[in-house]
């Protein structure tokens, strides 16, 4: 891609971030003093003007009904919506553009899955396993239709480094499991899982394998056919693009035999008074007008990664990662979460400092303009393996700059002496 | 650092040497109150004089501003009667929920609390233990 | 209102809509021969530069995750999170804020409202009653939880000219029917239903009525209290607002006694391994990380709209439809579907023209760059009643003006011309 | 109205006066084609010869595209083998995708649908017939 600006073999990463950070309007509204070192990207990410102008654009010039009208207006934004369930779809490796759900969120996927998949094939007796570490998302869904179904969830715990303790979890491939649900990228520790050793043994015991990829999609390569997964999950807002918006993967077989959670227009074929037939994929699963500014933004934030290389992306949180994490560790009282080989991690950074509350240190840097997170980050069960109500979480995305690392040690170091004088 | 950060010294000072923190086990009357969203979790315990809070303690664990608020509660309420705690609790609230108005606190002991209404997150750490005990109250 | 530009008391109304359609740039793209006329308006309406600008602006100034951080651009975008649910609240007069649950869309919130209210409140042999004019987002779900719990499905059957026969729905307020599902305003008919009539009686029956106002939020005049409505449904994208949001609003006890649908995220409170409990409304009801931008360009059209006088709009949409129902209504071999009573329609008027198929209406129509519908509109059940397989329907916005009416007015010559020539 | 009008002279003579169109019930093998969405409802109906078409008719109602391209089919296939529908289908389909491209139809007899290229939202009205007639030789 030698006409890729932001690929130059002289620019070093730092220059790359920093041409990357010009794209997103909101970091550059603040400058000096007030400079907002944006450092919870792993709740949300911030969007480039590319995404920006193409929700804009949509609403200036292709706004139409999708799937419905015979004028041209309609033809174009039939296409157009389509063009993007295809960008997004090729964007995963999925082998046809049918097996890309729009929905509102990972969340939203998730539950589809659960509700309208997993529900009409659990019995009593029959196992769900789960990881220690998932996201409430990846989680509360399962819990019920365990409970409806009298199915059994089971954890995957955790080893001491936060790392998937595979070879405890003896039981996995058993007879009995009906399904396995896991993150490829704890949303808390950061660590990348080994999802296609999962995978491989889950085919040969025929288990399906639902990967929430809400952390992974648009920060590290995800091919749904070498993952080799059932179903796949993630939303835009985490990888550059528009909030209300998620995008569902699935097997053709297992999409084919799932049960739409949401009824309505559009995802109907024959509908009599008293009971209706389905429409063909995608549509069945896609009730209601179709988000079209949302796909396009999605399909557009796509572009936007693709523009810049996935590869870049990676390299610039990888270093940055990697020099938070060396600065961390030097710190006094400091505990960091998850594996520290920054091989086997994302740009996300959870830690606690002894004697202070991750509240307070995320409040300080607050009010210095580093944007940290404290809390469970929807990750409940994780916490109390960690044994901590709470921890303090920083992540990055390729648009953060060397110097926002130095600030957020300097809050940390301002928490310490407000809370720990000497 | 902006000059108006919360920690300011009497927070601090209520954060380090908490008034009133002790076992609540004994206490006539106890709830509890908790914020599972970031950890928070302590119990309010009262004896009640009559009508008026005769002795309140509390326990638990937590950021520094919902100790140090549950800490200025104690000694604000102590001796109270329960109407004035159901008013005051209210009149907390109202103040809080003002976010940067030039009304003062309701009781120059919460003052330190001042900069926190900027934060409309940190309003359950600040409400927790002021919601517990009018839990209490109401109960009775 | 005197300071609204619209409203000047020497405008007529052309030049009222005149003005107004300068907001939307969609339709400004097009000019001279090219003008678009877009009359489908009841599929999904333009958006004004004033809606498009508010959710350029929430990525560029506003965008952070909502509810969860304590750095001030996460306390700014909750603030605006919640004051946009509280604009939109207001819109209907909901007593509380609370009361309006931000969804994926009309068909979603539906569908929330079967799956976590009714389906646990029907036993078999009870009765769920919808209308025959139903979009198939307010039936389908419905003949599903009937089919979960055995209740039976009862439809309140039409008149000659469209309206609700509800004289001869004898059994509608009877021991046995558990709810009531109906439109304020069809989609295909454009009539106007006689809702209060319903919830009064059914009040005093001990039955909730769900509305879907799909149609009439933003059209006409919608105040929930003044409707006594237990749950009623909407989107934004046919009120001017963004794609991909709709809200359900619903009395305090309804929503209280509704289970979620979606599990997740931001919609708990203690998450154990195997049980969980909920988070207090309105987050019980909002599973993931909320749609900020669809939640600020949903209030900025509710914005838009009191700009503009829900008033005006009505009295611009009911001159050009009483307009055209009258140059329609002299044309050979047309046939009107619905009352023609322009006191009690909206702007959507549904045809057929003897000898052609709607298909090729349409399709002459498209040709012509005058944008109508042609098929069933999500009203399978409604076109069996009127014996048709399909209707052509055109449907006016405030932005359109009376010259569109001459324009769909030569489309029917053009298509008699082609397909019936003399 | 611009030139490009799907409504070609071509295309309403088939409309108007439909070839073989007639009661399919004595027919060898019959598949019904149908589109809720607009209401095409149209059923095809063929005798074979051997492994050629011998005789086709179809029946139904639905829109003028439909209609015609049911006619048009009838007449493109009458004798050809079945392996020759089923490659002409495909060609036909990959035609259509092709919205402006200068390919010309697969057929001549075809010719009257180029205009129709342009309308994604056509092709199902396009191919019902055809896909209705792939049915019935893919079960033989
Ligand atoms: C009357 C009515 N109800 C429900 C809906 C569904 O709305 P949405 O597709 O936005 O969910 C529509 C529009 O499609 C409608 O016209
Ligand atoms: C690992 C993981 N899974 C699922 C989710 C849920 O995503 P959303 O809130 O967009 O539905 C998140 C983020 O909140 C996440 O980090």
């Amino acid at each position: 891609m030698s006409t890729n600006p932001y690929i130059k073999q002289t620019f070093n990463i730092q220059k790359q971030s920093q041409l990357i950070r010009k794209d997103f309007p909101l970091l550059n509204l603040y400058s000096g003093d007030n400079q907002l070192h944006y450092l919870d990207n792993a709740a949300t990410s911030q969007k480039p003007q590319q995404v920006i102008d193409a929700i804009s654009d949509c609403y200036q010039r292709v706004n139409a009904p999708v799937h419905r009208g015979l004028y041209a207006l309609a033809d174009e934004s039939t296409t157009t919506y389509e063009k993007s369930r295809k960008k997004v779809a090729q964007f995963i490796g999925a082998p046809q553009s049918e097996q890309l759900i729009f929905t509102l969120s990972a969340t939203e996927s998730i539950n589809m899955v659960a509700q309208g998949w997993l529900k009409h094939h659990l019995n009593a007796g029959d196992k769900v396993w789960v990881t220690g570490m998932e996201h409430h998302a990846n989680l509360v869904p399962w819990q019920r239709v365990c409970k409806e179904t009298g199915a059994e969830l089971c954890f995957i715990e955790l080893t001491e480094d936060g790392s998937l303790d595979l070879d405890n979890a003896t039981e996995l491939y058993s007879e009995k499991t009906r399904f396995i649900a896991m993150s490829h990228v704890s949303n808390v520790l950061g660590v990348i899982n080994p999802v296609k050793e999962v995978t491989q043994r889950a085919a040969q015991a025929g288990i399906p394998v639902l990967i929430d990829a809400t952390q992974s999609v648009g920060h590290i390569p995800v091919d749904v056919v070498e993952l080799d997964c059932d179903f796949l999950a993630f939303s835009a807002h985490k990888m550059y693009g528009p909030t209300g918006i998620g995008a569902l993967y699935g097997k053709a077989d297992k999409l084919a035999t799932m049960e739409p959670m949401l009824l309505g227009g559009g995802m109907v074929d024959e509908v009599g008074d008293y009971e209706s037939s389905w429409a063909s994929l995608p549509s069945k699963l896609e009730a209601g007008s179709p988000n079209l500014a949302g796909a396009i933004g999605f399909a557009s934030a796509v572009d936007y990664i693709e523009s810049i290389g996935l590869q870049t992306i990676e390299s610039i949180v990888s270093e940055l990662t990697e020099k938070a994490l060396f600065a961390l560790s030097n710190i006094n009282g400091i505990k960091i979460y998850g594996p520290l080989d920054s091989e086997r991690r994302e740009g996300i950074i959870s830690f606690n400092l002894d004697g202070i509350h991750p509240h307070d240190i995320a409040q300080i840097a607050g009010e210095s303009n580093v944007a940290i997170r404290s809390g469970h980050h929807c990750c409940q069960p994780l916490m109390r393996r960690l044994g901590e109500v709470a921890t303090v979480r920083a992540s990055f995305a390729p648009y953060n700059i060397e110097e926002e690392i130095n600030a957020l040690l300097e809050v940390i170091e301002t928490a310490q002496s407000i809370f720990m004088p000497r | 650092m902006t000059t108006n950060t919360v920690y300011k010294e009497v927070l601090m000072d209520h954060y380090r040497n908490p008034r009133n923190f002790s076992d609540v086990s004994q206490s006539e009357a106890v709830h509890r109150g908790s914020n599972p969203r970031c950890g928070d979790d302590i119990k309010i315990g009262v004896d009640f004089d009559g009508d008026n809070i005769g002795k309140i303690v509390f326990q638990g664990r937590g950021c520094s501003v919902c100790m140090a608020s549950a800490s200025m509660m104690t000694e604000s309420v102590t001796g109270a009667s329960k109407n004035e705690v159901l008013e005051l609790t209210e009149q907390l609230r109202e103040w809080f929920d003002e976010k940067q108005g030039d009304t003062p606190a309701p009781l120059e002991t919460l003052f330190a609390l001042d900069a926190l209404r900027q934060y409309p997150a940190r309003r359950r750490c600040v409400l927790l233990a002021w919601d517990a005990l009018e839990s209490i109250i109401q109960v009775e």
